[in-house]
């Protein structure tokens, strides 16, 4: 079960490992992109951070939809609309929970990543998040429905971001800034994708 | 990193607070969040024009703020999209009760932005249209990328609507002009350097003491092409050529049915310039080049222009749409008609562009 | 070199090619002599006001042509005084019968060369004064240096004095506020970066990558000090209090004495600012600083100059005297009264400087 | 005797002599100037060799005021006044001869010296051409009074030319552009000076 304090602890690690990769963000953004990514994301969650007292006696739904108004009013860009957009579908879906069922849990991912959609119209390939969020909630789903415990279908998500991360190298970007580069974004690593995979890991780390 | 500022995380409020110090007869910035407003308010039965965008780019889009231009202007973090509650308070400290249009440049994270600040304000009673800029015919189609972005139409767009608010226009007729002007417009840039962001100290891009950045756009980001330094005859042939005889562009593109009341896709068709046409011509700097070496670039456009039987009825020439300390320049060419001709010369008064009275 | 240019030896000519080109309803350009005039013709009966230095400082002087500032402009080569028959030809061309007023940069050459002019317009029959501009306080005394620089005051004269003359002041007074302008103005100039002239291709001073240099002028020439970058604050600390707390500086300026009809030296000693006093701020890009970091700049020195109790009425923010692309910036406060304020006020049309009508 | 034709050869032998040094001179006053000189003596003498066939039917004082006058409406900055000056006076001293004697070349040299001090009013010791041009005319008085041959004379006013050239390096500048420096300008060798050493050498040249 995901409890309340495990989904606290889940953003506050974002938090840390945003701030651990905020020049190695920024960089991937240097080479395809405006050079801010990492500093999109840290000043984000950094704002979640600071305001993270206020969270503590929300339920589930509301803890996330809060770090998703503080994204959207904080981060900008890009990332700031669609990782917001991220965690309030996460939130609503959520509901008012204390804890989450493994089910649930891939299935608040599910909406998260619908939303990301959404907002931004991205397709698998276009060398974006989606192409991390896409195969982690496909093997989130797989993996519960499987029976597997939700540290065990995490680890596998992980795994799955792992390599969706790497497959994003090869791609000509088709959205975002990187898509004016056309064939020469190809070789690189898309900054959003890899953020999508540390936020996983840190719900991974939140965990153990 | 060779720059005039105190810590980078501060880098945003103490520009700001340097711009009110210097034009309080003229806007008042808000700082939290960050909007910049006409001193004096909203102004009763006019549309309010509103826009903003990453910082980096000065004097667009606060310097534009004032009389006959912009109403208000959100400036982000440099080079970020600010956010929708910017966006949002911005609207309703510039209402005057007659809608609020926001001019919005064509990057993902500016249209998702104004679309969030659009829908808030649509929430709180006040009318408000997004017409996305995108004008940057370095970028070829969009069907494969995330479209044109908005580059220098921008700023002639900021002015000619800022007029047309001034005369009166009506929220439709006003998005009508802007939508209109985006289509008469196409521009193209290059770099001679990268820029450096306050906050990561080093360029955005590497490039050769020989070499120059074709297409690049107005956030650091690496252009189209990587090529030799050639004469300015050469680089302004190629980017005027590339202007004139860009092919119909077509797209789609956002903006509210007020009818439907939700976001509606608008298949547009820019036509190419054509002989005879009456256009501004806008030479800008990316804010390292000095205006000396624009004169020579519009030396040669004019050449051009002039051989195309294009008649540059206006012009604009100097550091209005930069990249911070960037060395380099763009070309715009925009068709007008006497209405807009009109609309150009009317009076404008703002920290960043002054005529008439 | 990374700059938008051709061949360097054509770069002047093709550059004021592009001025005519963009500014034909405001300006003519002559080409053998290099000078510029306004589009209309002499001004009748008003006094025409000449400047003219080395090219590179654009849009000073050439782009200060027109309605409400100067009459003619000469540019030289690149950081080179032009030679005096330039002057001679642009003080005929200007001349509308009321005589001519150079508004001359302290610099040996400049001086030089419009003493010469000036001789020889007078030989035919125009009357012509020479006023001094020399207001660089980096130069610390006059007994053993060419005397401080005429550097950021030149602009703010060559605005209130163009007003002056379409006011129908007569050689006489023009001068008279000339010379008070002079005394009252103060200014400092510092450079991270070096410019490079396109006749060299090369760094006119090497700089480190954390280094800056204080107490420049406007011609690629090393300052006074080399320091290590210190914060926008820091600088614009030392510079602004090093402007205020300047000594009374006396030194002595050729003028042209009508009635003894031959160049006399005057005596002229400029009292320091003091509270109460009202001033204009000026703060000049050196090209290469985008405006945004000027701000920044204008945020620490308005703190500044309200600690010691002087008042900012008017202010002027961007580049109007440049080094070519050199990154870095001056101030420059100069104290006015009422009638300066008015002139300052008044309307001015010329591609570098626009407002009223 | 200085013929007109030696004076041709000399305004010659100048035009070759500041194209070959341009850079030289401009480097000089890179340290301690605005990195022109060079390419100021250049174009106006450049100007003087264009236009070199109308200086042939004129007589010496005529050919120098010539010169004087392309230097003048050409060079700028500080030496073109001073070196417009300087050939100005000398060519008034010449007068209408078709050849001086040794000691009237002392004469104009002297006149050039002078028209240049009551231009710049620079004395010995401000680090300027003045440097150079004293001690050099100087020591043409001196040797053509001992009734030294010109060539001899000339030879001579060469080496005190390069010593005053050597000279100006450890002075502070007091006048024109290097006088910002102040105390930096010490340890570099003048522009001005350098050329005026040149432009004497140009004189030897043509007599040889
Ligand atoms: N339309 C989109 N849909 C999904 N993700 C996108 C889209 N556009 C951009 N991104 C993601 O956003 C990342 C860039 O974010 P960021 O650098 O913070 O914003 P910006 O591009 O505005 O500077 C990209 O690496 C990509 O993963
Ligand atoms: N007042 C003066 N009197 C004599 N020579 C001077 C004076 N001022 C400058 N010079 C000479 O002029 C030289 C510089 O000439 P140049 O570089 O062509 O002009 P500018 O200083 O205007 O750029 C100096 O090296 C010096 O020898
Ligand atoms: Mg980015
Ligand atoms: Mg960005
Ligand atoms: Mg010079
Ligand atoms: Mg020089």
């Amino acid at each position: 079960m995901l409890k309340k304090d495990h989904v606290l602890s889940w953003i506050n690690r974002c938090y840390e490992v945003l701030e651990e990769n905020r020049q190695y963000l920024t960089k991937l953004d240097t080479a395809i992109g405006d050079a801010d990514h990492g500093n999109n994301m840290h000043r984000g969650f950094k704002k979640v951070h600071i305001q993270f007292e206020t969270l503590q006696d929300k339920d589930i739904g509301a803890i996330l939809k809060s770090v998703a108004m503080t994204l959207i009013s904080s981060v900008g860009g890009a990332s700031g609309p669609l990782y917001g957009t991220f965690f309030l579908q996460m939130g609503t879906k959520a509901g008012s929970k204390e804890e989450l069922s493994p089910k649930e849990v891939a299935q608040i991912w599910r909406a998260g990543l619908e939303g990301v959609k959404m907002r931004g119209k991205a397709e698998p390939g276009d060398k974006t998040m989606v192409d991390v969020l896409t195969p982690v909630v496909e093997s989130l789903e797989r993996d519960v429905e499987a029976g597997k415990s939700l540290v065990e279908a995490i680890d596998q998500a992980v795994e799955a971001a792992e390599k969706g991360v790497q497959d994003t190298i090869p791609l000509i970007a088709r959205k975002g800034r990187a898509s004016y580069l056309g064939e020469r974004s190809k070789g690189h690593q898309d900054p959003g994708a890899t953020s999508s995979k540390l936020i996983l890991q840190a719900l991974r780390d939140s965990l153990s | 990193m060779k720059k005039l500022i105190n810590k980078p995380d501060d880098v945003i409020r103490e520009q700001l607070e340097g711009m009110q110090a210097a034009h309080a007869d003229l806007l008042k910035v808000n700082y939290e969040p960050f909007y910049i407003t006409r001193a004096g308010g909203p102004v009763k039965g006019k549309v309010a024009l509103v826009s903003g965008g990453g910082s980096g780019h000065e004097p667009m889009h606060g310097g534009f703020v004032g009389h006959g231009m912009l109403h208000a202007a959100c400036p982000g973090e440099v080079f970020t999209s600010p956010t929708p509650d910017q966006m949002h308070e911005a609207a309703k400290a510039a209402d005057g009760g007659a809608g609020v249009l926001n001019i919005v440049k064509n990057y993902t994270g500016d249209v998702m932005n104004f679309e969030m600040a659009a829908e808030l304000a649509m929430a709180d009673g006040i009318k408000v249209q997004n017409i996305v800029i995108d004008d940057d015919i370095a970028v070829k189609d969009s069907l494969y990328t995330a479209g044109r972005r908005g580059v220098g139409s921008t700023v002639l767009i900021e002015k000619i609507c800022g007029a047309a608010s001034e005369k009166g226009y009506d929220l439709e007729k006003l998005s009508a002009l802007c939508r209109t002007l985006n289509q008469n417009g196409r521009s193209m840039g290059m770099a001679l350097t990268s820029c450096i962001t306050p906050g990561n100290g080093e360029p955005s891009f590497e490039i050769g003491d020989d070499e120059m950045e074709i297409g690049i756009g107005i956030h650091g980001e690496p252009g189209i092409k990587r090529d030799k330094i050639k004469s300015v005859d050469e680089i302004t042939e190629m980017m005027t050529v590339s202007i004139i005889e860009d092919k119909p562009y077509t797209r789609k593109l956002k903006e509210w049915d007020f009818g439907k009341n939700e976001w509606v896709e608008r298949e547009l068709t820019d036509e190419p310039l054509k002989k005879g046409d009456k256009v501004i011509a806008f030479v800008n700097s990316m804010g390292g080049t000095p205006v000396s070496e624009l004169y020579g670039v519009y030396r040669k456009m004019a050449q051009i222009t002039d051989k195309f039987g294009l008649k540059i009825v206006r012009n604009l020439i100097g550091p209005y749409i930069t990249s911070l300390e960037m060395q380099g320049c763009s070309i715009t060419l925009m068709k007008v008609d006497d209405e807009m001709i009109k609309l150009w010369d009317a009076p404008v008064y703002t920290p960043g562009l002054k005529w008439g009275k």
